[in-house]
This record gives structure tokens, C-alpha cells and sequence, in this order.
């Protein structure tokens, strides 16, 4: 296994030629291998959250005492695909007392835009789909765009619960967004671009020809960054200790108490999504990408670091999921508010500091 | 001219238009946000296409990801769910469409005086973010800071007359 | 018996409908947390709980009344079903009461067996607490650790000795039902000795989590008056700095012979109340190891004819459940079943306090709040 | 304090309390049992609960038995302080419309139990705040504890 970038966009470009060589205009070629190219990307994004979802599952099996799902394939490993089948074909189910429109859309405004982030990953060499100059901004609003899907979920679904579970979970989301962009904003101050893999390939070097010069190693800023990024993702994800928004004990299941199969399905998908996305995300931001260790470069290909990475990261999501107990909404408000966004505040200023003193010396 | 960036530039003026129309007729207040929101979306869509990438994503940040979400908390907050399928209109909305449509005509009069003659789509899309960043904290600097000044005096204001008298005392 | 021969209408003081102002929150009968069919009647102005109203009776089986009509040796069979994560307790409790009135003395060994089951009985009720707190509190883990691991032990346990995992019958009027497999004490004693560490490890994972402090702290606090005076007892009353055990105070069995603590705290927090429990449970682990040494061979039954009669009079037999004092009370008349049977059941004591302890606190706390009382609705309802 | 001792002290204030003495050869605790009239229930409680020597601060249960021939309520008293025990036997003659005085002032706890007592056994509280059914549905008829109770068929059965 080599690298597959190159060989990707050999492929496309060959497509796109072979279809302008039979008569389709250079546009339509043009956007039929951007089709391919899209689809591509969804469908490998659908098939991650199978796999996260079999992870958690073993994850917490494990942390647990227990073995996880046995039953289906060799360990298990069938069983996200039966649920998924049944998910699909199971009744759709509106209560009456919900608006129907709202409803319905909510799943489907909750889950797209978690796929549309992916296009600026840099999932390893010459593996990005769009290289956009303002990645890292395009990625948080975006992604911003899944808390009305919440909030819509919430509302739609005509029930108390789910109302307050929607209102806690955008709350919580749209708090929590600051200081994750602020605690981006270092990053975007020290390499001078907003491209992800800009940032990431600016990481690939080592200091004294060992250390590699990813960001988190950077002293103290890179920590602070870090630690106030993986906590404001998880808070993005609403997954425990900030599950507030679905908090079984308190709120049944928060906003998706009304929605069964599919729709289920699509908001279950958005989360496990954006769990990868997180992961993804810190490790071009933090991780150098797709930026090998130890072995000589080049021996294991930089998509194979890249992911590997990443569930490195994926594996902190499902640990914290099942160790910590939830946090309650006014000390989760007070935590973002009193102490993330100070903090962030004073790791700019440090950051700038940084540059500053760097640019004299 | 038919080519990919008018029929994009079409599509979108189509449902700008109408999500707005949705805005302002729907029963449904939240309906009504929801319209607001996706046309707010489309205007993003008008920057990505006219080049500007950082406008575009500002906008989706800010106005969908922030000012729309806080405009759904205040629908949810302050209406009971389904009881209240009123009317959003008033009776004056006669005037309203003929002010309306006064404001459109001058619009549309001065833009065609100003942008005779300007190509409406960006033909290469140049990073933005760079220079904005530049004006902002360069030329730009003053007014820039005095647009945050007069922010922060409405959160102030907003504090004040939000404050609970009794806990206050 | 005419139905208006008695007041049933409510005198005005007492707040029929819920206020007018703020939200009306109906948590349960089927909700998650409630922990079985509670329903609590919560009104809400804002944030803040202005007035909680209990609603029990959904899970009631009239064990009282069935009582009435069964043998003194059936009867060990309904209290299985009153708080049915604590059946040895129970099945004591009520055969203390008989046993008082029967005057029968109790073999050494099969009090020790009693002691050594009890106190098996009071970890493993403790484990299910902690899990389902921990629930309550958002953190999954813990539950499958304390409940699906020690417990489960415990239970096989007492598998071994019974027969039965869930309702075991096995303390009977003059002794129990069968004297220990051969290595039972053996393996209890490797389980007491594991069990410490377990213990310590459910700090690490639960009971020092600034998460979980977080939210357990300084909330719902109540004053060691204020439970003396709702009658709480167990767990929730030590939690507020009150030593009161029914073990210490009011000696059943052979616990004046064992040394242990009673673990209190100070001002009878969420936190607290859960802390207590942990302790106990360590508590529980030295008595068992106590009894282990003391166990001797010999009868496990006290010498009781086939048929006996309770004489006419009446009867009150209590001890330290798990949740509580849990006392039996039977009056009889001489014939083969009491004439009448009551059941101070700890959880419904405990449960009426709620009333007042959820007034003033967050509506994200009530959870936090009724899941430290401990409650088994078996045993609310009965 | 013992038996002897708290029936002293509770005799010096009540002098027309009568002790329930034991029968040789029934079965009853080592507890002072004491008759109490319904009428001067709330004052012998209150008498228990807060004079310093007894103070009767622990209302261990409230319960009641129907004797067919007349009801009769048991309130079993422990003090947390001194650790004595107390039980008070309390006869409500009226079976058409048994009435007692609630405690629930004295001993907030009486509060469910009470209710508990109504519910099943169908004597009324006065003053308790709150004397609704609590086990049973609210409209359930008759009252099951009761000796002549007859249960009616429903359509289980």
C-alpha cells in the first residue's frame, strides 16, 4: 500500500477525459467526476460512523467488564450493519401532536452538513477534495448549521422533553463554539493560513531532526489549544460528560425521543460523523496530519497516519464517554463562559506574544 | 448566457425570493424562523459564488450558526408549541407591500446606474480572508472598533433591561 | 360501611391543583429515572422547584392484607417481594418479629449465617444504588461495574446457599433454610477480600470525580432535625452527622458482639448520603469477616415443633435494612395466621420527606436528589 | 429511662393514662404500652415530643387495626436521645365514622402514614392537610384492611 492520492486524481483525470473523449462537454465531465468525487467521500463517511459505532460498543464493553456485541459476524463486527437494516425498515413513526414538516426535515438539516465538512480534511497526500483557503472557518460554520436540525428536532416533535433537550443542546453548542473557534485562532495566527492542509503540511518538520514540530509539542500554547479544543469538540457532539442535550436520566433522550428508523438513524450518523470530524480535525490542526513518526517517511503512507491518528483521538471520545458522569447545565454554561473562554483568551495573547518575540529574535 | 455560474446564480435568487415570501406569511412563527434561516443560507451562497469565500463563511457562522439559532430559542422560549397559529400579518399590509416595492424600485435604479457594466461573478476567486484581515485591522481600524463599541453597549443595555428587579435589589 | 361516613375531602390549606404561576413537570410514572412507576408532580417557577408531590401506589400488592390470610411460614414468601434488592432483610426482619413473639432461641450458627447474608444482602443493595446513581448522574460505567460484576457475585453467593438470586426465602422462623455448601465460607472469604479493593476502586471511578462532586455537593441538604422528624431513617439519616443504626442502638442478633463504625457525615448531601453507602459497605466487609471467624459448626435451626401456634398478643421485630429500619409489626390471635400485619417500610418513610427536600432546588437537581434517597418502589407501594 | 420510670413521668402530667399491662402467656414486647384517648391525643404527643426528659423526637410508625369491634391506632414512639420506646394504643369506637386528630404538627412524618391509614382502613385524620388516598386509585371503594371488607369482582375476575 502506497500512497493513494496520486493515484486518485490519476483516476479522475482519466475519467474526465475518457468522458470528454465520448462526447460529454468538458463542463458535464467536470461535474460528473465532481459527482464521483462526492460520492465517494459520503459514502466513506457513512461507513465510519459503522465502524464507531461498533467501536464505542466494544470500547465500553470492554471498560466495562463485557465483551460488547458477539452475536452478529466474527466478534460482532456485523452488528452496526443489522442494526442499520433494521433502523431502515423499521415504521416511521410521526407523533400527532408534532409539526410534521419540521419533523421530518430535522434529521435530514441535523446529519448533511456533518458531510459537507468533510470536503476540506486532508486526509493524506493530495487527498483533500477542496483545498478551500478558509477551511477551518468553513468546517465551524458548517457545522453550525446541525444545531437547528436540534433545535428542529425539539421543536417538531411536539413533547416537553424533547423541547427542553433541543434548547439545552443548542445552548450548549452555540456556547461552546466560541471558544473552540478561539482556541483555533493560535493556530491560524502562527502558520498564517486558515487551510487546514496548509496547517498541517507547515507541521511536517522536526525539531533537532526527532521531535516533529506538530503544534500540540509547542509549549504551552499548543497544550492549552488542544485541551480547550477536545473539550469544546466534545461539547460539540454532545456526547458525555456534556450530554446534557440527551441526558437519559433527566430528558428520556432529549430532542431525538420522538424519532425512530431513519430519521434516528440520520441524527446517530451526524453525531459519530462529527466525533470524526473532531478527531480529524485535531489531528491536521494538532497532529501534523497525515505526518509520520519514527519510521522513515514514506514506509507507512501519510492516509494511513492520518487515520490512524484520528481514532487515536476517536478512542479520548468513547474514554470519556464511559468514565465521566454528566455535568449539570448550569456548571456546564459557567465551565464554557468562566473557564474556557478565558483561557483561550490568554493563550491568543501568549500566542501573539509568541510571534512577536519570534519575529525579533 | 447560459453557463453553470447564472443558472447557480438563478436557483439561488429563486429561493432567496421565496423563503423570504415563506418569512413573512407563514402562521407559523417557527416556520417563519426557519424560511429566515434558509434565505440568510442563500445569501451565503451569493458571496461563495461572487469569490467571497470568508464573507460567505462568515455569514453561515454568525447569522445561521448564531443570530438565527438565538431567534429560535426566543420563538420556543416565548410561544407554547402550537397553540399560537396566528396571523403574523397585520392589516396593513397593503402599505407595507407598496412600501416595499418603492424601496425595490429605487434599489434596483441605483444599482443599475452604479454596476453598468461590472461583471456580476467573479471569475477567479482570489483568498479574501488576507485582506479583509488587513483592512480590518489597518485602514478599517477605527470605525471597526467602533461598530464592537456600540455591540458591547447593546449587551449592556441588554443585561440591564433583561435584570430581574427583585434580584437586583 | 357507607363510602361518606368519612371526611374525604381535603382541608383548603393544601394546594389541590398546582400553582398558578411557573411549569408543571410530571416526572414519571414512566420516565427513566424514577426507578420503577413513581411519579413525582413537579411545579417549577423558572429553574427553581416551587412544590413536589410524590404520587406512589402504582407497583401496591396489598401484602398487608394477604398476610392476613396466610400462614406465618407463607408470609417469609410475600416479604421477599417488598424491597426486593434487599429479600435476606426482609425475610429477617419479619422473622425477628415472629420469633419475639415465639420466644424460640436462635441456633449461634445460623444467627452467624443470618449476619453473614445480611450483610451480603446490604452490600449488594449498596452496589445497585451506586450503579443507578451513577446513571442518574450521566456516568454508564459505574452501573456495570458494581451491578453487573460484584453483585453478581454476591448472588451467586447466595445461589449457592438458597437456591434462589433474587428472592430467597432462606431465613426462616427459628433459623434458615439450610445450613452453607461445603466451601461456601471459603469463597465468601475470597469475595471479602476482593471486595476492598473494589471498593476503593468505585472512588476512584465515581466517588471522587469532581464531576460527580459537582453535582452531588452541597445539594439537597437536610438537617439531622429535619430527618428525625420525617421519621428517615438508614443511610439518609447518617448522612446528615445523626448516628442512629438499629445495629448499635437497638442490638438484634449477635451484633453487640462485632466491632464496626457507623460511618456519618456532616450535612447530609446528595454526596453524602452516597458516601455513606460506600463506607457501609466497607463496614459491612469487616463484620462479614467477624462472623467468618466466629463460625462454628452446628445447628442452623432452633428447635421449633412441625406445627406451632403464635400465641395471642403481638409483636414488633426491626433491624437495619439496607434502606432503613424495617420493622414488622403482627398482632395475633392465636390462630395459624396474624390477625394483623404492618410493615414499617423504610422507603416509603424516606420518600415522603421529598415534599419538602426538593423545594428551593434546581429542576436539574431533583434527579440528583431522588436518586440519593434510595428508594425501591416494591417496598414504597408494598 | 425504663418502663416504670417513663410511666411515672407520664403520669405525674396525666395522671388518668392507664398503662396496658401485660398478660402472662400472650406474647408482647418489653415496650411501655399506654392507653391514650383519641381527645387528648395531640397533647400527651406533644407533651412526649418536646419535654426534655422524654422527648419522643422519633415517630418509628403510625399504623391501625380493625378489633371488628372497634379500630384502634398504634403509635410506636422512640426517642433518639435517651433510646427509651414507647407504644400508644389509641381505641376509636365509631365504626361508622372513625375520626382521630392528626399528629402530623408534631411528627411531619405521621404525614404519609396517616394517609396510608385512611386509605386502607378508613379512619379520617382531622387537620392532616393532605387526607387523600395514596396507595389505591382515588376511586377506589371500601377500605381493604378493614375486617369486613369485601372485595368486589372487577373484570379479571
Amino acid at each position: 500500500m502506497g500512497e493513494i492520492g496520486p493515484l486518485l486524481s490519476q483516476l479522475f483525470h482519466t475519467g474526465r477525459d475518457w468522458a470528454a473523449g465520448h462526447g460529454v462537454p468538458p463542463l458535464g465531465a467536470q461535474i460528473l467526476m465532481m459527482a464521483v468525487q462526492v460520492g465517494i467521500i459520503i459514502l466513506s463517511i457513512s461507513l465510519v460512523p459503522m465502524v464507531l459505532v461498533y467501536a464505542e460498543r466494544k470500547v465500553a464493553g470492554f471498560m466495562q467488564g463485557r465483551l460488547g456485541p458477539m452475536e452478529v459476524g466474527p466478534f460482532g463486527i456485523l452488528q452496526t450493519l443489522a442494526d442499520g437494516i433494521k433502523l431502515i425498515f423499521k415504521e416511521d413513526v410521526i407523533p400527532r401532536g408534532a409539526d410534521r414538516w419540521v419533523h421530518i426535515v430535522a434529521p435530514i438539516v441535523a446529519c448533511a452538513p456533518a458531510f459537507v465538512c468533510f470536503a476540506p480534511v486532508p486526509f493524506g497526500k493530495g487527498m483533500t477534495l477542496v483545498d478551500l483557503d478558509t477551511s477551518v472557518l468553513f468546517i465551524f460554520a458548517v457545522s453550525g448549521i446541525s444545531v437547528i436540525g436540534i433545535l428542529m428536532g425539539g421543536w417538531g416533535s411536539g413533547n416537553k422533553f424533547s423541547m427542553l433537550g433541543g434548547l439545552r443542546g443548542a445552548a450548549q453548542a452555540v456556547s461552546y463554539e466560541i471558544p473552540r473557534v478561539l482556541s483555533v485562532v493560535p493556530l491560524l495566527m502562527f502558520y498564517g493560513t486558515q487551510s487546514l492542509r496548509g496547517i498541517a503540511v507547515a507541521q511536517q518538520a522536526r525539531w533537532l531532526g526527532v521531535l516533529p514540530k506538530w503544534f500540540i509539542f509547542y509549549p504551552v500554547i499548543g497544550q492549552i489549544s488542544f485541551v480547550i479544543f477536545l473539550i469544546c469538540s466534545v461539547a460539540e457532539t454532545n456526547r458525555t460528560p456534556f450530554d446534557i442535550a440527551e441526558a437519559e436520566s433527566e430528558l428520556v433522550a432529549g430532542f431525538h425521543t420522538e424519532f425512530g428508523g431513519i430519521k434516528f438513524a440520520l441524527f446517530f450518523l451526524a453525531e459519530y460523523a462529527y466525533v470524526f470530524l473532531a478527531s480529524a480535525m485535531a489531528v491536521a490542526l494538532f497532529f501534523g496530519g497525515g505526518d509520520g513518526v519514527i519510521l522513515p517517511g514514506g514506509l507507512i503512507p501519510s492516509w494511513i497516519w492520518f487515520l490512524g491518528k484520528t481514532f487515536m483521538i476517536v478512542f479520548m471520545f468513547l474514554w470519556f464517554r464511559w468514565t465521566f458522569p454528566r455535568m449539570r447545565v448550569d456548571q456546564l454554561m459557567s465551565f464554557c463562559w468562566k473557564f474556557l473562554l478565558p483561557w483561550s483568551f490568554v493563550n491568543i495573547a501568549l500566542t501573539g506574544a509568541w510571534i512577536l518575540w519570534r519575529a525579533h529574535s | 448566457m447560459i453557463n453553470l455560474p447564472s443558472i447557480i446564480f438563478y436557483t439561488f435568487s429563486v429561493l432567496a425570493i421565496g423563503m423570504a415570501i415563506v418569512v413573512v406569511t407563514s402562521r407559523n412563527v417557527f416556520h417563519s424562523a426557519m424560511a429566515l434561516t434558509g434565505t440568510l443560507g442563500v445569501v451565503a451562497g451569493f458571496f461563495a459564488l461572487l469569490g467571497a469565500d470568508f464573507l460567505a463563511a462568515s455569514q453561515v457562522l454568525i447569522y445561521v450558526g448564531g443570530i438565527m439559532i438565538i431567534m429560535l430559542f426566543v420563538v420556543m422560549l416565548s410561544q407554547q408549541p402550537f397553540d399560537a397559529l396566528q396571523r403574523q400579518t397585520n392589516t396593513q399590509w397593503l402599505y407595507g407591500i407598496l412600501f416595499a416595492a418603492a424601496v425595490a424600485a429605487s434599489l434596483i435604479r441605483s444599482f443599475r446606474d452604479v454596476y453598468r457594466g461590472v461583471a456580476a461573478v467573479a471569475t477567479d476567486t482570489v483568498p479574501t480572508s488576507a485582506p479583509i484581515g488587513r483592512l480590518l485591522l489597518g485602514d478599517m481600524l477605527v470605525p471597526f472598533e467602533a461598530v464592537s463599541l456600540v455591540l458591547l453597549a447593546a449587551l449592556v443595555g441588554a443585561v440591564v433591561f433583561g435584570q430581574d428587579r427583585k434580584a437586583a435589589k | 360501611m357507607s363510602e361518606t361516613s368519612v371526611p374525604t375531602s381535603a382541608p383548603e390549606t393544601f394546594p389541590q391543583k398546582p400553582p398558578e404561576k411557573g411549569m408543571f413537570i410530571s416526572l414519571g410514572p414512566q420516565h427513566p429515572s424514577t426507578h420503577g412507576v413513581l411519579r413525582v408532580a413537579i411545579t417549577a417557577d423558572g429553574e427553581v422547584v416551587t412544590s413536589a408531590q410524590p404520587d406512589v401506589g402504582y407497583l401496591h400488592r396489598a401484602t398487608e392484607k394477604l398476610a392476613e390470610k396466610r400462614t406465618y411460614p407463607q408470609i417469609i414468601v410475600l416479604t421477599d417481594r417488598l424491597d426486593y434488592l434487599a429479600a435476606m432483610t426482609n425475610n429477617w426482619s419479619y422473622c425477628l418479629a415472629v420469633e419475639k413473639m415465639l420466644a424460640v432461641a436462635i441456633p449461634e450458627r445460623a444467627d452467624l449465617l443470618r449476619i453473614i447474608v445480611g450483610e451480603l444482602q446490604r452490600i449488594a443493595s449498596h452496589c445497585v444504588f451506586l450503579g443507578t446513581y451513577g446513571i442518574d448522574i450521566g456516568a454508564f460505567t459505574p452501573f456495570l461495574i458494581a451491578f453487573g460484576r460484584e453483585r453478581e457475585r454476591i448472588l451467586d453467593l447466595f445461589e449457592e446457599i438458597c437456591g434462589a438470586r433474587l428472592t430467597y426465602n432462606y431465613i426462616r422462623i427459628g433459623g434458615v433454610m439450610a445450613d452453607s455448601p461445603d466451601g461456601w465460607e471459603a469463597r465468601v472469604r475470597t469475595f471479602v477480600k476482593e471486595m476492598y479493593g473494589r471498593v476503593d476502586e468505585y472512588d476512584t471511578l465515581l466517588t471522587y470525580n469532581p464531576i460527580f462532586m459537582d453535582r452531588t455537593k452541597n445539594i439537597g441538604t437536610m438537617t439531622a432535625e429535619m430527618a428525625v422528624a420525617w421519621g428517615i431513617t438508614g443511610p439518609n439519616l447518617r448522612a446528615t452527622g445523626f448516628k442512629a443504626d438499629v445495629r448499635k442502638d437497638d442490638p438484634y442478633s449477635l451484633y453487640s458482639q462485632f466491632k464496626f463504625d457507623i460511618p456519618v457525615g456532616k450535612q447530609g448531601d446528595c454526596w453524602e448520603r452516597y458516601w455513606v453507602r460506600v463506607q457501609e459497605m466497607r463496614e459491612s466487609l469487616k463484620i462479614i469477616e467477624q462472623a467468618l471467624d466466629a463460625l462454628k459448626p452446628g445447628e442452623t435451626m432452633g428447635k421449633l415443633p412441625k406445627v406451632y401456634r403464635v400465641p395471642v398478643g403481638e409483636g414488633y421485630g426491626h433491624l437495619e435494612a439496607p434502606r432503613g429500619d424495617l420493622g414488622f409489626y403482627i398482632i395475633s390471635d392465636g390462630t395459624p395466621s396474624p390477625y394483623r400485619m404492618h410493615i414499617r417500610a423504610p422507603s416509603f418513610i424516606n420518600l415522603q420527606v421529598l415534599q419538602t427536600l426538593l423545594k428551593g432546588w434546581k429542576v436539574a437537581d431533583v434527579i440528583a436528589i431522588l436518586g440519593s434517597i434510595d428508594i425501591v418502589l416494591g417496598e414504597v407501594d408494598r | 429511662m425504663n418502663s416504670a420510670e417513663l410511666l411515672a413521668a407520664i403520669k405525674a402530667k396525666f395522671p388518668d393514662l392507664q398503662e396496658i399491662p401485660k398478660v402472662t402467656g400472650q406474647a408482647r414486647g418489653d415496650e411501655l404500652y399506654l392507653a391514650v384517648p383519641s381527645a387528648k391525643l395531640v397533647e400527651v404527643c406533644r407533651y412526649l415530643r418536646f419535654d426534655p426528659p422524654l422527648s419522643f423526637d422519633f415517630l418509628s410508625f403510625v399504623t391501625s387495626v380493625d378489633f371488628k369491634t372497634h379500630f384502634e391506632a398504634v403509635y410506636y414512639l422512640v426517642s433518639t436521645l435517651h433510646k427509651h420506646k414507647l407504644v400508644l394504643k389509641v381505641k376509636v369506637e365509631d365504626r361508622n365514622k372513625p375520626q382521630l386528630p392528626t399528629v402530623t404538627s408534631i411528627w411531619p412524618t405521621a404525614d404519609w402514614q396517616e394517609r396510608e391509614i385512611f386509605d386502607l382502613m378508613g379512619i379520617g385524620f382531622e387537620g392532616h392537610y393532605n387526607l387523600r388516598r395514596i396507595l389505591l386509585p382515588d376511586d377506589w371503594e371500601g377500605y381493604p384492611l378493614r375486617k369486613d371488607y369485601a372485595p368486589k369482582p372487577d373484570r379479571y375476575d
